[in-house]
């Protein structure tokens, strides 16, 4: 180990050089990811400060900790959210403005109370009490003791673990998984379904391109130059039959002639 | 089976029966549910002429466990005071049925839920009164609630989902309060002994004067809001104006008797102390019942309502007599909720058939009924008097008792409770001028006089009004010997003869 | 060094059964198509529930803290809660087990045309029942583990699968979708509040045991500070999953925008996995500073109720009000856990399955009220019920007035022993307030009562489905069960008596 | 003391065969009244025969009780149901029954055009009981039962043609006013209660010397406060004008004979109380006083030949009352005159009636005139009356009225004179008001509405008539003939145990005082209405103003009584909604502002959401850190 | 150095999530600050397990990260299932539920 724990509150001075160079770093990276538009930002920042404590845990004795820190934790699960991140839009930024009213005071103000407090508290806690240390336990290997606790206390919090792992598997495919991509239609089902909309209107398909006319099914009458509609452009038989669409909605809108 | 039990769960056989027999068939429903109130109400009688007064406690004891991790028993048994309000109810049941014929259809559900509900409520309102485990009565006091309200908000008039939910709200609400209580003297009980519900045991606890004071309230406010006493009883002109006379009847007439029967069970018996300490204060607010009560009644515009009224008059007659804790009062009060259910009683039933006629229970669209609905009239005329409590007829007796026994230890409360009878005398005679008297109103004309059914069904409640007015040993006899009782659970004696001998 | 850790398998069976389940449950998925896998997914679930349950039975007086190396306590208390939340989860599985409660392909775009396929191919989305399965396996892990570790994962094997059953619904799928959210991302931030507390209790005691923080000496590094910080953290996590006011929020919005089975599953089971940790921890770990956190549970209580009640009146969704409903309740249930004694204990066994079924019953009856567009949860909607479908009113004002605690109801035994364990413990407060919120929540509802019986029917009414055999089986035992426990409350009384022990 | 199984039926006839009628209905439309008259006949036969057999006992032992049954025992509290008859009820069973028979058979004829002459006979036979249970009650429980049957026969008799709504409001206003009386009786009851234990005449009698003053003084206030309600004495009078809205024979049996004089018994009852307290004596000397001054007045200005009788009687019983209140020999003097005033009212009612009969039941004396000719019969008995009431000699007033002017004027002192020269000017006012009441309806110029066919009355009519004349001449004599009635009511109000002071004036100077004042009065009456306009006239004085509109009573009652009462009423009413229920429901208000409020906090983001957990767990940990420290 | 430090780092960096879980409204960013705070946990945890001198909450601290691996794959995915349907991953968008 790089270091023996003297007390509760002292520690050798590497560690705490180490400390007190990235424990800043990773509060202002902590709360870069609260200032940052961006939320690729956010998240690369949270990775940085995962890393830093990865550090830590390895200081601490805690080095199998610290691998998976960085192994699962910034490599694995950041890497989902930055997969998330990209599928839901990487440049996708957040206006930093507070819709809701009194929302960012209160927060602000909670956050600062909790944070005060346990601060508070926390210095109030530990004064002057010999910290155990971890050479004992650790004589072994930390990987070996951490695993001999691991599968002999806690094996049944393990074999339960394995039920959420299924559960994340199984709701992640509930939720993302989609059985097949739909066919996609035909022009034989785009010309049914054209047939059988609301109006017939759709039925004839649009006129050529160059024609002044939006529409040239024979149930519609024709336009005059005017922009009105011509009444004798219509079959005599489907006026009969009441089978006449208004123009109206395919009238030309009426242009102003410019002049230049 | 005891007799007592027998009698409390009769009505639920007929429950069964209806159950089973076609909703179309209103007419056989009607006879059967006729019948089983009858039959219970013969049971009844032949367990009053068995009845003896017990030295102590109560007759025709019966108790089984029914929970028994909180030493819960159904335990029945009755004394004097039970007994004069369980043959009120099984008596005024059939008349219910018999008064209020067709009063079951037109409503939002079948004839037969409405004659379930009201057997089903015939079980709980005797059981009410029959049970000795204070939670058994708690559960029945509560559960009695449900199906009233399901008799007001679907078979009743106007306005009546507000008001059956007004109502139900009103008593649950007091009936929270109660629960509090009853928890409090059973956990009390666990300290002193073994936890008890039994209404016997609970009376020899010793509690301390404060949480006797605390355990009262929770008890009495329950029973004002039901019984009910001013300022508790906005929900009653509501619930009266919506309901049918039936429902009316039973409402007034035994439901709410459960409120003043439960101040003298538990709160005079098992709170002597606090008793004691309140009494003077709910004088004063009987006494603001009755005059209140009284005035409210003179300005009412409603026929039902102005009953509703008067009966909050009666109910501070009642309670004041209840709390004045005499023998006169006590007894007095005692025979006021049979007589006050009598008379009710009568006064809905010929409200409710006047109002059935005219379709309408604005006082100003009666008028002039003696002339084309003698008979109506008449029986009208006699209610109206025993509410204002005429000499001679029961009313007198209790309403008498009540003064008497209040006049010797609150003075003051007696004299200006004793203003009561004049506003009663008010309320009713302007009642019977505006709607009896004068010209005969347009709208009146086609009035039909009363038929034999309904003659039949309210002759007994006259009879019984006369009878008990001049002959009230009978009734008297029964009450004194638990008055006596409850005196002595309380430690009080009448108040000293102040001159003579 | 390493020794075989001993597990005993008799005592973890209901648990193991119940994975097991689940784990087939996923084969299935896996290995038949869509159309059989309906009916199987269904009979392997019930099968499971009642296979767990036999043997929850045989081994209900086998008590040990030592069944899973200390990590669970097999006691009376956690057998009677496993046992309910079995029922209950059986129940709530055939109301699941109707057909059209879930979006037949969720990852499918609301409106789009591959739900339109997928509708109308009649696909199934059977993933819910082995979901539900962990889910029960979570839960039923959540009131005995005994130490945090275990604790934590159970939280988690709970929720998970909730998080996601929860955006599942076939309709409003907006709503569900919004409500999974919620329900995850407030969800994961108790949790880390949880785990803050238990990382602080672990700084005070040096375990992660439960009984060891109880009886922690204070450790040599340890202070009380981090107890309390601890203390607090660690409840919040458990009180947000109870819905207890502030940490409610989630509450109505997921209820409302969860598929009404799983609401109803969740309702009922999620609120007894995790008052029995709650129970467990402050009857056993924090029993010796209950002066610390009585006054603050008390509190919690008591708003919980008041605000809970209130909040609930003016509601005209009636999932949104039964979940103001559960929020009052979880006040209750707060009461029997500040009341710290054994007949707290047992009042809030009986409170859990006296709820349970009510719960499942009334969330079953939401999911017969619909009308062309699918249920219908608009108060407004249902007026005049009872006069098209009485039985099925009859039923709903029977699971009320059982929320409202009238008597002859099992809520009305439930209030009343809770009362009773909370005056007995001389926390007067908490039992008045208690009755006046009790007041409250009657007038809501008792006003959903008066719609249905008294209220005209809107011309644009809601009709009832007939319901599914399974689905009447589910309601109809509710309803059996809730007027059987108000009736004669002994039978299951005497058996909270006597399930009522803890070990440590 | 002796024992009779004969009283009960005097109350037990009369009610059952009114409960026999009424039940009845149509069926016993034919002979309803004969039935009605038989009973009463027989009830004044067993009066007879009591009279008989008690006359024939020594004075001591007189008194004869019947018990009939336990009626309310609670307590120490123990009221039987029982009847004591003695020389006072005797003199009022035989006034009871006797008059009533006359008028039931009076009425026979009276009534013989009303289709509900059944119903009329039973409410007179239901008063009749009543009235017998109130003079035979041997407790002032029993005697209150018979207090309020009265007032409720009263009621229905006063409303008998209640279609009419000015007679509806009439009998109600008779009702409450009673009940205002009623109610004084009931607190004397209870004073009663709390002090002796006992509410029978006999217990409160041997109570009484032990009583303090002031709940004698009590007792006594609330008994004449039911006086004055029965006995329409000041301040209750008012409802009697009103209630000549009955049939005649009611207002000649009821609201002059024997119901409002009920107040006279009542005090005379009661003497050992009062005899105790001089403070209850005197007010009720002051409010007879009052009252018959007050009543004599309302007469002057009376056109309604029935209300002008009304106000004679309120008039008549004020000195009756005023001789109860002073001493022992004062009741039996009130009893004299309440015997004799009991012939010669009831006579000029029954006149009165006779008139109207003649007259279609015109009652506005203004109307009238110059009946004398073709009414001899009732002129003459009228005129008998008439006579005895002015306390002409030998006719019966003049024995009675005497008396109690005499016995006012020896009362002593100031009081004496202001006593005594009250009951002298009363004297004088009623000559004045009775001489114009016969000049108008009998004498003079007649002013008939044309179509008028005045014509003497049947025999059933003019019989009854006839025979009160009778007594109104001999009755004063005969009864105090050798102080016979002093003499037969010593045992009961112990009438000459006081030591006749030195009176004031001899008994015949009196006499010729009161003979010079009446004759004064009736002078000035016939000088005055020798002619009579048919219209009364306008221009008249203040002083006729008020005595027409009664001296404003009504007007005093309304602004006093009605109208605050009304107000409250209606503030009441609004109370009600607004503030008792008006306080549930702004706390239903308040709870739901509430949850609006709350409904705001759930605002639908998550994030506020989290805000308010974190905020409550900020909360919660300065709370434990708080409490932990 | 103090080892109470690190408790500080622990409380200030757990601190700093659960105020970005309020003041951000992108659910991804909520999410990344919850996870911010399980390492905070973390840090805290094995800090202890220094100071406890047993390993235990080493063991807590490893469970941790597989449940927040397992809580993250279910987060993301109700994530992009709700992006799908509302094309926006705002978390204030989210709010058809409430009142």
């Amino acid at each position: 180990m790089l270091h023996q724990s003297l007390a509760f509150g002292q520690t050798a001075t590497p560690e705490a050089v180490q400390f007190w160079v990235l424990a800043p770093v990773a509060v202002i990276a902590a709360l870069g990811m609260l200032f940052m538009k961006k939320a690729v930002h956010s998240a690369l920042l949270l990775a940085w400060v995962m890393v830093t404590l990865a550090i830590f845990y390895i200081a601490q004795d805690a080095l199998f900790l610290g691998i998976v820190q960085i192994v699962v934790y910034t490599g694995a699960v950041m890497m989902l959210f930055l997969f998330i991140l990209m599928l839901v839009g990487v440049d996708a930024s957040e206006a930093l403005v507070e819709n809701i009213k009194g929302q960012r005071a209160a927060s602000i103000l909670a956050g600062l109370g909790l944070g005060g407090l346990l601060l508070s508290l926390v210095a109030r806690a530990s004064v002057n009490q010999p910290a155990a240390g971890l050479k004992l336990v650790n004589q072994t290997g930390n990987v070996q003791s951490l695993a001999a606790q691991l599968f002999t206390q806690y094996v049944w919090a393990f074999e339960v673990v394995s039920a959420l792992l299924i559960t994340a598997a199984l709701g992640a495919m509930v939720l993302a998984h989609s059985t097949k991509p739909a066919a996609r239609n035909k022009q034989r089902d785009l010309s049914i379904a054209r047939f059988r909309g609301k109006s017939l209107a759709d039925a004839a398909g649009l006129p050529g391109s160059g024609v002044f006319a939006k529409h040239n099914a024979v149930d519609v009458p024709a336009l005059l130059p005017d922009g009105s509609p011509a009444p004798t452009s219509i079959s005599a038989t489907l006026k009969a039959r009441g089978d006449v669409i208004s123009p109206t909605p395919f009238a030309l809108e009426h242009t102003e002639e410019v002049e230049d | 089976m005891n007799i007592l039990s027998f009698v409390t769960l009769f009505p639920l056989l007929g429950v069964v029966a209806l159950a089973f027999m076609p909703k179309t068939n209103t007419h056989q429903i009607k006879i059967v549910a006729l019948g089983i109130s009858i039959i219970t109400m013969l049971l009844s009688f032949v367990m009053a002429l068995k009845y003896k007064s017990p030295a102590s406690g109560f007759a025709y004891v019966t108790s089984h466990p029914w929970v028994s991790s909180f030493h819960i028993n159904y335990a029945l048994g009755i004394d004097g005071l039970a007994l004069v309000l369980i043959l009120l109810t099984t008596v005024l049941v059939p008349i219910v049925v018999l008064g209020g014929w067709n009063e079951s259809e037109g409503g939002r559900w079948s004839v037969k839920t409405f004659y379930m509900l009201i057997l089903v409520l015939e079980t709980f309102m005797i059981g009410v009164f029959a049970a000795t485990d204070v939670f058994l009565f708690y559960v029945i006091f509560e559960a009695m609630l449900v199906p009233v309200y399901f008799l007001i908000g679907g078979f009743g008039t106007g306005e009546r989902a507000a008001a059956a939910l007004k109502f139900l709200l009103y008593s649950l609400f007091g009936g929270l309060l109660m629960l509090a209580a009853v928890i409090g003297i059973y956990i009390i009980s666990a300290e002193q002994a073994i936890g008890s519900f039994d209404v016997t045991a609970l009376s020899h606890l010793t509690i301390d004067h404060a949480t006797q004071n605390w355990l009262f309230l929770g008890f009495f406010i329950a029973f004002a809001i039901k019984a009910p006493l001013w300022p508790f009883h906005t929900w009653l002109p509501g619930a009266a104006k919506a309901a049918t006379p039936g429902t009316s009847i039973l409402l007034l007439g035994v439901l709410d008797k459960v409120g003043t029967y439960g101040m003298i069970r538990f709160c005079l018996t098992l709170f002597p102390d606090a008793t004691k300490t309140f009494a003077p204060y709910i004088i004063v607010l009987s006494v603001i019942s009755v005059i209140y009560g009284a005035f409210l009644a003179i300005g009412q515009k409603n026929l039902n309502s102005l009953i509703a009224f008067t009966s909050i008059s009666h109910f501070g007659f009642i309670t004041l007599g209840i709390f004045a804790y005499t023998s006169q009062g006590l007894t007095g009060a005692t025979f006021y909720m049979v007589n006050h259910g009598f008379s009710t009683a009568a006064l809905f039933l010929v409200g409710g058939w006047m109002i059935s006629r005219r379709k309408s229970a604005a006082i100003e669209d009666f008028g002039g009924l003696q002339r084309i609905t003698p008979v109506m009239a008449w029986l009208f005329f006699v209610s109206g008097l025993s509410a204002l409590a005429l000499p001679g007829l029961s009313s007198f007796v209790c309403e008498f008792l009540v003064l008497l026994g209040t006049f010797t230890r609150y003075p003051v409360a007696a004299i200006i409770g004793t203003l009561g009878i004049v506003l009663a005398a008010l309320y009713i005679l302007i009642l019977v001028q505006r709607t009896l008297h004068g010209p005969l109103k347009s709208g009146n004309e086609s009035m039909t006089d009363l038929n034999l059914r309904e003659k039949i069904a309210i002759a007994p409640v006259i009879a019984a009004l006369v009878i008990l007015g001049f002959y009230p040993k009978p009734a008297l006899h029964v009450i004194n010997p638990s008055t006596t009782s409850v005196m002595a659970q309380m430690n009080v004696t009448d108040p000293h003869v102040l001159a003579g001998k | 060094m390493f020794t075989m850790p001993t597990l005993n398998y008799a005592q973890l069976a209901p648990i193991l059964i119940v994975l097991g389940g689940a784990l087939l449950g996923v084969l299935v998925e896996a290995f038949f198509g869509s159309k059989r896998r309906g009916p199987i997914q269904i009979t392997l679930s019930l099968g499971t529930l009642v296979i767990s349950f036999a043997w929850l039975l045989r081994i209900r007086n086998d008590i040990s803290a030592t069944a899973a190396m200390g990590s669970v306590a097999t006691d009376g208390f956690g057998i009677f809660l496993q046992g309910t939340i079995l029922v209950l989860a059986f129940l709530a599985v055939l109301l699941i087990a109707d057909n059209d409660h879930f979006a037949p392909a969720v990852s499918a775009l609301p409106g789009s045309e591959e739900e339109a396929a997928a509708i109308s191919s009649g696909s199934r989305t059977t993933e819910v029942f082995p979901l539900t399965l962990f889910a029960v396996a979570g839960m039923m892990l959540f009131p005995i583990a005994s130490d945090f570790i275990t604790l934590f994962v159970a939280l988690e094997v709970l929720s998970l699968p909730l998080y996601i059953m929860t955006g599942l619904s076939r309709r409003r799928r907006l709503m569900s979708q919004e409500a999974a959210l919620k329900y995850f991302l407030l969800g994961a931030y108790s949790s880390a509040f949880f785990l803050f507390g238990i990382a602080f209790l672990y700084g005070y005691s040096g375990t992660l045991s439960l009984t060891d923080v109880g009886t922690a000496n204070i450790f040599s590094a340890g202070s009380p500070v981090f107890l309390y910080i601890g203390m607090v953290f660690l409840t919040i996590g458990l009180l947000f999953k109870v819905g207890a006011v502030p940490f409610h929020s989630w509450t109505p919005d997921v209820y409302q925008g969860a598929p009404t089975p799983i609401t109803g599953f969740m309702a009922a089971c999620t609120k007894i996995a995790a008052f029995g940790a709650l129970l467990r921890i402050f009857y056993g770990a924090f029993f010796l500073m209950q002066y610390s956190w009585k006054p603050f549970l008390t509190t919690i209580a008591i708003i919980t109720m008041v605000l809970g009640s209130i909040a609930a009146m003016t509601q005209r969704d009636i999932k949104r009000t039964l979940a103001y409903s559960s929020i009052t309740h979880a006040g209750f249930l707060l009461a029997g856990v500040v009341a710290l004694n054994k007949a707290g204990l047992a009042a809030s066994m009986f409170y859990l399955v006296a709820y349970g079924f009510a719960t499942v019953g009334a969330f079953g009856i939401v999911t017969l009220v619909r009308d062309s567009s699918g249920e219908v949860t608009d108060l407004s909607k249902w007026a005049g019920l009872a006069k098209k479908s009485p039985l099925v009113s009859v039923a709903m004002a029977l699971f009320l007035l059982s929320f409202g605690g009238v008597p002859m109801t099992s809520g009305f035994i439930s209030k009343f022993s809770i009362f009773t364990a909370a005056y007995q413990s001389g926390n007067i407060a908490i039992v008045v307030v208690g009755v006046l919120s009790s007041a409250i929540a009657l007038f809501f509802y008792l006003r959903v009562v008066l719609t249905l019986f008294f209220q005209e029917a809107p011309t644009d009414g809601v009709s009832v489905v007939i319901p599914s055999i399974m689905t009447r089986i589910a309601i109809g035992i509710c309803a059996v069960m809730t007027l059987l426990l108000g009736v004669y409350p002994s039978l299951l009384l005497n058996l909270v008596d006597t399930m009522s022990t803890l070990v440590h | 003391m002796r024992t009779s199984s004969l009283l009960v039926y005097l109350i037990a006839l009369p009610l059952f065969s009114s409960a026999l009628l009424l039940l009845l209905g149509r069926i016993a439309d034919k002979w309803g009244h004969i039935l009605a008259t038989l009973i009463t006949a027989s009830t004044f036969v067993i009066g007879v025969y009591e009279f008989m057999k008690m006359h024939s006992q020594p004075s001591g032992s007189r008194a004869v009780t019947q018990k009939l049954f336990d009626w309310i025992s609670v307590g120490t509290l123990k009221v039987d149901a029982a009847l004591l008859l003695d020389q006072l009820s005797i003199c009022f069973v035989l006034l009871i029954t006797g008059v009533g028979t006359l008028i039931h058979i009076y009425s026979i004829a009276y009534m013989s055009h009303d289709k509900d002459r059944r119903r009329f006979f039973a409410f007179l036979n239901l008063f009749i009981a009543a009235m017998l249970l109130l003079v035979l009650g041997d407790s002032y429980l029993n005697l209150y039962v018979g207090w309020e049957g009265v007032g409720l026969a009263s009621y229905l008799l006063i409303g008998f043609w209640n279609h009419n709504p000015t007679y509806a409001v009439a009998s109600k206003k008779a009702f409450v006013a009673n009940r205002v009386g009623d109610l004084g009786l009931s607190l004397a009851i209870m004073i009663c209660f709390a002090q002796f234990g006992t509410v029978s005449f006999a217990g409160v009698k041997a109570g009484a010397h032990g009583a303090s003053s002031a709940a004698l003084a009590g007792i006594g206030a609330m008994l004449l406060l039911a006086a004055c309600g029965k006995s329409a004495q000041f301040p209750l009078q008012s409802w009697l004008g009103d209630a000549m809205a009955g049939p005649t024979p009611v207002s000649a049996l009821i609201h002059a004979a024997t119901m409002v004089t009920a107040g006279v018994y009542l005090i005379s009852r009661s003497n050992f109380i009062f005899d105790a307290s001089s403070t209850a004596r005197l007010l009720v000397v002051i409010v007879g006083a009052i009252t018959l001054l007050f009543g004599a007045i309302i007469g002057t200005a009376k056109d309604d030949i029935k209300k002008a009788l009304a106000a004679s009687t309120m008039s008549q019983i004020g000195y009756m009352i005023l001789a109860t209140g002073l001493g022992p020999v004062g009741y039996a003097f009130a009893i004299l005159h309440l015997l004799t005033h009991g012939f010669f009212k009831a006579g000029m009612f029954l006149g009165a009636g006779s008139v109207m009969h003649g007259m279609d039941d015109e009652v506005n004396m203004r109307k009238y005139g110059g009946l004398a000719k073709l009414m001899p019969i009732t002129a003459v008995t009228f005129g008998l009356g008439y006579l005895a009431i002015l306390g002409v000699p030998p006719f019966a007033g003049f024995y009675s009225k005497d008396k109690i002017i005499e016995t006012a004027f020896n009362a002593g002192g100031i009081k004496g004179i202001l006593l005594g020269g009250a009951a002298l000017l009363g004297a004088a006012i009623t000559a004045f008001y009775m001489t114009r009441l016969m000049v108008m309806t009998f004498i003079g110029a007649k002013r008939w509405k044309a179509g008028s066919h005045p014509h003497e009355s049947p025999l059933l009519m003019t019989l009854p008539m006839i025979l009160l004349a009778v007594g109104s001449v001999a009755s004063g004599f005969l009864l105090s003939y050798g102080s016979a009635l002093v003499h037969w009511l010593q045992p009961v109000v112990n009438s000459q145990s006081m030591e006749e002071g030195k009176p004031l004036m001899p008994a015949l100077t009196v006499s010729l005082l009161a003979l010079g004042v009446v004759v004064l009065g009736a002078f000035f009456a016939i000088t005055k209405y020798r002619s009579v306009s048919d219209l009364a006239p306008e221009d008249v004085s203040i002083f006729t103003k008020a005595a027409r509109k009664d001296l404003y009573q009504d007007l005093l009652n309304d602004k006093v009584f009605v109208e605050p009462g009304t107000l409250l009423t209606a503030g009441l009413v609004k109370t009600d909604d607004r503030v008792i229920d008006g306080f549930v429901r702004f706390v239903g208000n308040f709870l739901a502002a509430t949850s609006d409020v709350l409904r705001k906090v759930q605002n639908g983001f998550v994030r506020s959401y989290a805000l308010l957990m974190l905020a409550g767990l900020v909360i919660t940990v300065i709370a434990v850190w708080v409490i932990g420290a | 150095m103090d080892i109470s430090n690190y408790l500080y780092l622990s409380v200030i960096l757990f601190t700093i999530g659960a105020t970005g879980v309020l003041v951000r409204r992108n659910a991804i960013v909520i999410f990344m600050c919850i996870e911010l705070m399980l390492n905070a946990a973390n840090l805290a945890l094995v800090t202890f397990s220094r100071v406890a001198g047993n390993l235990e909450g080493q063991v807590a601290s490893f469970f941790t990260m597989v449940v927040a691996a397992c809580e993250v794959v279910v987060g993301l995915a109700i994530i992009v299932t709700i992006y799908r349907s509302r094309r926006s991953a705002s978390v204030d968008d989210a709010s058809l539920l409430k009142n």
